[in-house]
C-alpha cells in the first residue's frame, strides 16, 4: 500500500526528529542554547504522519513542544538551531527562542508557548483560507492539557460552524507536565465525542503507528477538502524525557516504571526500523548510512548555528515603540 | 474644505464603509455588528452593502480575538469591536500576549494589522462590569496603538490611519461620544497616530484629557472663561504613542497642568503623564500638576452615587480654582446638572 | 400525580414573575428604575420549574436575565424593586443595579452580566459544598450565548471531574440579543451531547412546559445528591419583549413572525391556567383573586421602592481604597 | 527576635504550610502545586500533608479562578498559583469584573479573601510570553490589594497578612528572588499591608523598588557607596494600598528620587509614583525624579539582546550620577556582569 520510497521516507522523517533533538540535549549542557527546551523524543511519529505530503502551502501552527512539528514541516534545522542559540539567522531572528518557530516558506506558520492559544490563531487562518477561496489545509497540534482550555473548545465550535478546513491534532501523551490526564479530566470525558458533539467528525489512532497515522491522515486530508469540513483527530503517545529540558527525569517517578516500559516497548522508530527491516525494505547498513547522513547535515547546522552573529541593537530599535 | 455637522457614530459607519469599499481585504466582525442597532449605529446596514465582510460571531471572546489575528497574519484585515471594554478582557491573553507580540516573536516577517474598537462608557446605572474605561490596561503593552477620539473630525482621520497602519490598534470610544455633533471631514481625512492636537488655546492653565474627558475638559474651559480664566485644552488622541512634546509646551506656557482621566487616575493614563511633565519641566518654576479621575472603587450603578464618583466639568474648576489661588464667585451654581449624573444628555431614556 | 397545592402554587410563582416583570415594565419610563433591566417574560416556567422545591440552602446563581430566578427561588421583590431603583434597600444596595441581584437568606447567591462569567462561580460554589461535606443543590442558569464561552465547557469539565452537585440549566431562548442560533451555532452541535462527552447526564424538556420541568427536575436533583454527579438540563423557550429594555420589539423584525406566533401560542402561563381551569382546579374566579393579590403586595412593593433612601457617601467610603 | 538566614522559596513554603495548617478553610490550588518541583519549592510536599486541600488543576485558568472565587465566596479561602503571570492572563476578566468587585457588588455583604501568587521573572531566553512583569494592570483595579515581597522576611510578613484579609490579594513573586537568601522572622510574623520599607537609609538620592527592583536598587546602592553617594532605598513592598508617605519624606530629604520597574515604565507603576511626588512636592526646589524600567518591546529570547532590555543596577548608577550631576571614575568596571543578562546567578543551567 505503501511505496518502499514512501517508508523509507517515512523512517527517515522519523529519524531527522529523533537525532536533532538528541543532539540539542547533549548539547544543552554547555549552555549556548540558552532557552527553555521541550523536546519530542518519543512522539516523532504523530508529527512525522500526519504533516507528510502537506504542500508548503498547507499550514501547521503549534505550541511549545513544535520541534517535531516544525521539522516534519519541512522546516529549515539551520534556522532552528540557530533559533535556539540566539542568532540573527533563527527563524525568528533570536527574538522567540525555542518556544516561537516559524517556517514562512515551508508553511509552517507559529508556535507559541501559552497553552491553547494557538489553536484559535490556526482557526482564523482556516478562516482566512475560506474567505479567500483557498483550497489549503490548515493543522493544528496541540496536546491533552490543551483541550482543557476554554479556548479550545471555541476553536472547534466556530471551525463547525464555518466549516473551515482544519484538522485538529490532539497528542495526547497522557501528562502536562507532570501532571496525569487522570487528575485533570474525568475517565468519562471522551475527546472525540466532543468533537462530535460540536459537529465534527473524529478518529482515534495509536500515535506510535507511523504508517497508520500517515495513511489515515491521508484519507482524512481528502475529507476535509471534499465536503469542507474541520476534523479531530486524536493519537495518543508518549514523551521519553522530561517535560523541559534535555534529561530523563524518570527518577521522579511521577510516570508508572510499567507505563514507562510499555511506550518505550512502543517506540515509533525502533519499531519501524525492525519493521523495514523485516520487510527487507532496509538493512543494517542502510540504516546505519541514512542516520550518518542525517548525523552530518546536524553536525553542519551545529557548526553554522554556532558561528552565525548575535542580533545587534539594531534589530531591536525596530520595536521599540515608546 | 467644506465641513459639514455630523454625529460620531455616524462619521464611524461612513469611515467604516469607505475603507470596507477601498480595501478587499478588511472584514468587520464581533457580536451585533449586523443587528438592528448596528454598534450604537456605527456599523448600521454594513452586512447588507458588504455581505461576505460583516460577521456576526458567537460569545466567545477570546477564540474569536484569536480567529481575528489569524486573519491578520494571512494578509486580511480584520476590525473587532467590543460593544463593552469588560467583554474584551476574556481575550486579554490574546492581546497582550499574541496580538501585541506577533510582529516581534516571528523577527518582524510577519505583520497583524487589525483594529479592536473597545466601547467604554458610563451612566444610567450600568454598575461596576459595564462602566470602565480601563485604558491604561491596553496602553501599558508595546507593539501596538492605542487611540481615543474625541471628535467626529479625529474619529474620521485616526480610523482611516489606523487602516494604513501595519499594527495593531486599538481605538477606544465613548458611548457618551456617539451622540456628539461636530465638525465632519472628508472621507478620506487622515489624523496622524501619535500626535496630541490642542482643541483649544489658552495662556492660564492646561487641561489634557482624551475620549470623553476631552468634553469634561472643555465643558469647564467654558465656565473658567467666566471667571476670566484662559485654559488651553488637549485632546491627546493617542496614549501609545504619547506625544509629549504638545503637553510639555503647553505646560511650559501655563506653568498649571490638570490632566483628566476617563476612569481611574490611580495608576491611570494621566499618571504618566503627569511623571514625565515633572520629569522633564523639573527646573520649571511654579509648576504644578493636577490629576482628576474616577473615585476609587467599582462604579455603582445608583444615580446617587454614580454622581459621586465620576468626573464632571464642576470638578476639574475646582481644581483649577485651587491650582491657581483664586476664589472663584458663585462658583456653586455651575454644579453638575442633575441629568449629567447618568445620562449623557437629557433626552436620554435608557435602557443602556 | 401533581398535588392540586403545587399546581395552584406553580401557577402563582409563574405569575408573581410576569406580573413583576410587567410592573416593572409599565413604570421603567417614569426613569426611576435608572438602569438596564433583561426581563423574562415568557419564561417564566423554566424558571419556577426548576426552583421549585428547593431549600433555602440551595443556591443558585444566574446572569443578566436573572429576575426570573432570583424571584422563583424566592428573593424578595421588595429587595429587588429597591435595588432598580437605586435605592439603599436593595438587595445589593442600589450597588449594583438590576444585573446584580441576590438574597443571600433564600440562596439565591449572584447574577452578574458578563456572559458566562457566572458559571465558574457556580461550580466553584459545588466545590466548596463538596469541601465541607454539605448535601446541598447548586443551580447555575445560562443561557443559549453562554454555552458559546470557553468557561462553559471548562466548567462542565471540572464539574464531571470533581463529581460536584451542580445542575447546569441552558434556557435556549435560541437568540443572543438580536443574533439567532444559527447564526452562531452549527446545526449538527447538540449541547446534551457536549454534556455527554464530559461525562455528565443531560435531558432536554420543553422549557414552556411546566410541570414536565417540575416533575422531571425533581429527579434529576435526587439523581445528582444520589450519585454525587452533575447534570445538565436543556430548556427550549422565548422570551416575548425586547433582550434589553420594557418595549415588544418585533417591528425589528429580527424574529420571524410565525416563530413569534408559535411561542405565543405556548405561553406557559395562558396555557396552565387554561389546563387548570380545565381541571377544575382553577376557575376564573379564582385566577382573578389570585393575581389581584400578587398585584396588591408588588403595587406596595414599588411604593415602598420608592419611599426608601438613597444610597449615600458613607456606603461608598467603604469601598474607596486609594 | 532570634532570625535564621533562609530562602525565599523556602519561606514561602513554610508560611503556606502555617497557615494551611492554622486556618482549616485554607486550600492551595494551581497547575503543579502538587508536583516534583513544588512551584519552584513553594509548596513542595504540602499535598502530602493537607491531602484534601491542595489541588493541581486543568489547564483551564479562567475556570478555575473563577471555581477559586465560588469557593471564597462560600467561606473557604483559596491561594491560587500561577507559574508565569502571563497564564493568569487568561482569567482576566474574573479577576477585574468578578474578584475585584464581588464585595462591592454584593452590596458589602459578601467578602472573598483569597490569595492569587503571580510568578513574574525574566532571563534564560524565556522570551516574549514568559518574562512580562505587568503589575499595573492588577494595581489599577480598585478592590483588590496588590503586594511584592522582595525579601524573605517581607514575604512572610505579607503573605501573613494577606491570610488576614478580607479582601482579594495579588502577591508578585519574582522568580529570581525565589532563590534569594535572608533574614527569615518567626512563623507567625506580620507585615502590615500598606507600608514600603526603608531597606537602607541615605541621604543624597532616593532609590524606591519593588520586588526584584529592590535587589537592583541594593546593588546599585553599593555602587554608588564607592562614589561616596548615600542611596536610601525604599521597598515599597505593596502597590495597593500604596505608601506614597514614606516616599514622599525621603524625597524630601534626598531631592533625587529613581523609582525602578520591574518591566515597562512607560504606563507603569513608577508613573504613579513619580506623579505623585511630584504634584505634592512641586514646591520642592531641585527636586528631581527619574524612572527606569524595561525597554519598551517585547523582551527577546536571545541573551544579546536580553542584556539591552532589562534594567541592572549599572543603569541605575548611570541615572544617578547624571540626576546628581557628577562624573564617576572608571564607572565602567562596574557594568553589568555578563551572566547577569539571563541568569540569576552563575550556577543557574536552566532549562526553565
Ligand atoms: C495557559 C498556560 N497554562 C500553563 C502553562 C504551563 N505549561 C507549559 S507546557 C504545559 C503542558 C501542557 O500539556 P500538553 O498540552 O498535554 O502538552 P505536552 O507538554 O504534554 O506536549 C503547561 C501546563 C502554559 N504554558 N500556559
Ligand atoms: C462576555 C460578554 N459578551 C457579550 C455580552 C453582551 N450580551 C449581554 S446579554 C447577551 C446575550 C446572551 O445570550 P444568552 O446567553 O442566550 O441569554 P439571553 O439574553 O438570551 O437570556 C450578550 C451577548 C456580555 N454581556 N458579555
Ligand atoms: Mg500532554
Ligand atoms: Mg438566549
Amino acid at each position: 500500500m505503501i511505496s518502499k520510497k514512501i517508508q523509507i521516507k517515512l523512517l527517515e522523517e522519523m529519524l531527522k526528529i529523533r537525532l536533532t533533538e538528541e543532539m540539542i540535549a547533549k548539547k544543552y549542557y554547555e549552555q549556548k542554547m540558552r532557552c527553555p527546551i521541550h523536546l519530542s523524543i518519543g512522539q516523532e511519529a504523530t508529527a512525522t504522519g500526519v504533516c507528510f505530503g502537506l504542500k508548503d502551502s498547507d499550514k501547521v501552527f503549534s505550541a511549545h513542544r513544535s520541534h517535531a512539528h516544525y521539522i516534519a514541516k519541512g522546516g529549515s534545522i539551520k534556522s532552528l538551531l540557530s533559533e535556539l542559540h540566539g542568532k540573527i539567522s533563527g527563524c525568528a531572528k533570536g527574538l522567540g527562542g525555542s518556544m516561537h518557530l516559524l517556517d514562512l516558506n515551508k508553511g509552517f506558520s507559529g508556535a507559541v508557548p501559552i497553552v491553547g492559544s494557538s489553536i484559535p490563531i490556526a482557526t482564523g487562518t482556516a478562516w482566512a483560507n475560506k474567505l479567500k477561496k483557498l483550497n489549503d489545509l490548515v493543522i493544528i497540534f496541540l496536546g491533552d492539557g490543551a483541550t482543557e482550555e476554554g479556548v479550545f473548545f471555541e476553536s472547534l465550535d466556530f471551525a463547525s460552524l464555518k466549516k473551515l478546513k482544519i484538522l485538529f491534532v490532539c497528542e495526547n501523551n497522557f501528562f502536562s507536565v507532570y501532571s496525569p490526564i487522570d487528575k485533570r479530566q474525568s475517565k468519562k470525558r471522551n475527546l472525540c465525542k466532543i468533537a462530535n458533539s460540536l459537529g465534527i467528525k473524529s478518529t482515534f489512532i495509536d500515535g506510535n503507528d507511523i504508517e497508520n497515522i500517515y495513511l489515515k491522515t491521508k484519507q482524512i486530508k481528502k475529507y476535509i477538502k471534499k465536503n469542507s469540513e474541520p476534523f479531530f483527530l486524536l493519537l495518543n503517545t508518549f514523551r521519553y524525557i522530561e517535560h523541559c529540558g534535555p534529561n530523563n527525569d524518570d527518577h521522579l517517578k511521577y510516570r508508572n516504571i510499567n507505563t514507562i516500559k510499555f511506550w518505550e516497548k512502543k517506540c515509533p522508530i525502533v519499531n519501524y526500523q525492525k519493521k523495514l527491516i523485516k520487510r527487507k525494505i532496509l538493512d543494517h547498513k542502510k540504516l546505519t548510512k541514512l542516520k550518518k547522513k542525517i548525523f552530518n547535515t546536524l553536525i553542519k547546522s551545529f557548526k553554522y548555528a554556532e558561528e552565525q552573529n548575535f542580533p545587534t541593537k539594531k534589530i531591536l530599535n525596530e520595536f521599540i515603540d515608546a | 474644505m467644506l465641513k459639514k455637522i455630523k454625529k460620531y457614530s455616524e462619521v464611524i459607519k461612513e469611515t467604516l464603509d469607505y475603507n470596507l469599499k477601498k480595501n478587499k481585504k478588511v472584514v468587520l466582525m464581533g457580536l451585533g455588528v449586523d443587528d438592528p442597532k448596528g454598534i450604537f449605529g456605527t456599523t448600521l446596514n454594513l452586512h447588507k452593502k458588504y455581505k461576505n465582510r460583516v460577521f456576526d460571531l458567537p460569545t466567545a471572546e477570546n477564540g474569536f480575538t484569536g480567529f481575528a489575528l489569524g486573519l491578520s497574519i494571512n494578509g486580511m484585515f480584520p476590525v473587532i469591536t467590543h460593544q463593552r471594554v469588560e467583554f474584551s478582557l476574556l481575550a486579554f491573553e490574546q492581546f497582550v500576549n499574541q496580538i501585541a507580540k506577533w510582529n516581534f516573536m516571528t523577527g518582524g516577517k510577519v505583520s497583524n494589522p487589525m483594529i479592536i474598537r473597545l466601547i467604554i462608557g458610563r451612566g444610567w446605572g450600568q454598575g461596576p462590569q459595564h462602566s470602565q474605561s480601563l485604558e491604561i490596561l491596553f496602553s501599558h503593552i508595546p507593539g501596538v496603538n492605542v487611540l481615543t477620539p474625541s471628535t467626529p473630525q479625529s474619529v474620521r482621520g485616526l480610523f482611516n490611519s489606523s487602516f494604513k497602519e501595519k499594527k495593531p490598534t486599538i481605538i477606544f470610544e465613548h458611548r457618551w461620544l456617539h451622540e456628539t455633533y461636530g465638525n465632519s471631514p472628508k472621507l478620506n481625512y487622515f489624523t496622524k497616530i501619535g500626535k496630541a492636537k490642542i482643541l483649544k488655546s489658552g495662556s492660564d492653565i492646561t487641561l489634557v484629557g482624551f475620549s470623553y474627558s476631552v468634553i469634561n475638559c472643555l465643558e469647564s474651559a467654558k465656565i473658567l472663561k467666566k471667571f476670566n480664566i484662559s485654559a488651553e485644552v488637549i485632546d491627546l488622541q493617542s496614549l501609545r504613542p504619547l506625544d509629549i512634546n504638545t503637553i510639555l509646551k503647553s505646560a511650559k506656557k501655563t506653568k498649571n497642568i490638570i490632566i483628566v482621566d476617563n476612569g481611574w487616575s490611580f495608576y491611570g493614563i494621566s499618571a504618566e503623564i503627569s511623571a514625565q511633565v515633572a520629569e522633564k519641566l523639573c527646573n520649571l518654576k511654579n509648576l504644578k500638576i493636577d490629576r482628576l479621575g474616577n473615585k476609587n472603587t467599582p462604579m455603582p450603578s445608583t444615580k446617587s452615587l454614580a454622581k459621586l464618583c465620576y468626573v464632571n466639568p464642576y470638578d476639574i474648576v475646582v481644581s483649577a480654582e485651587k491650582m491657581l489661588n483664586k476664589k472663584f464667585k458663585n462658583l456653586k451654581k455651575f454644579k453638575l446638572k442633575e441629568y449629567y449624573a447618568d445620562q449623557p444628555n437629557k433626552n436620554f431614556l435608557g435602557p443602556f
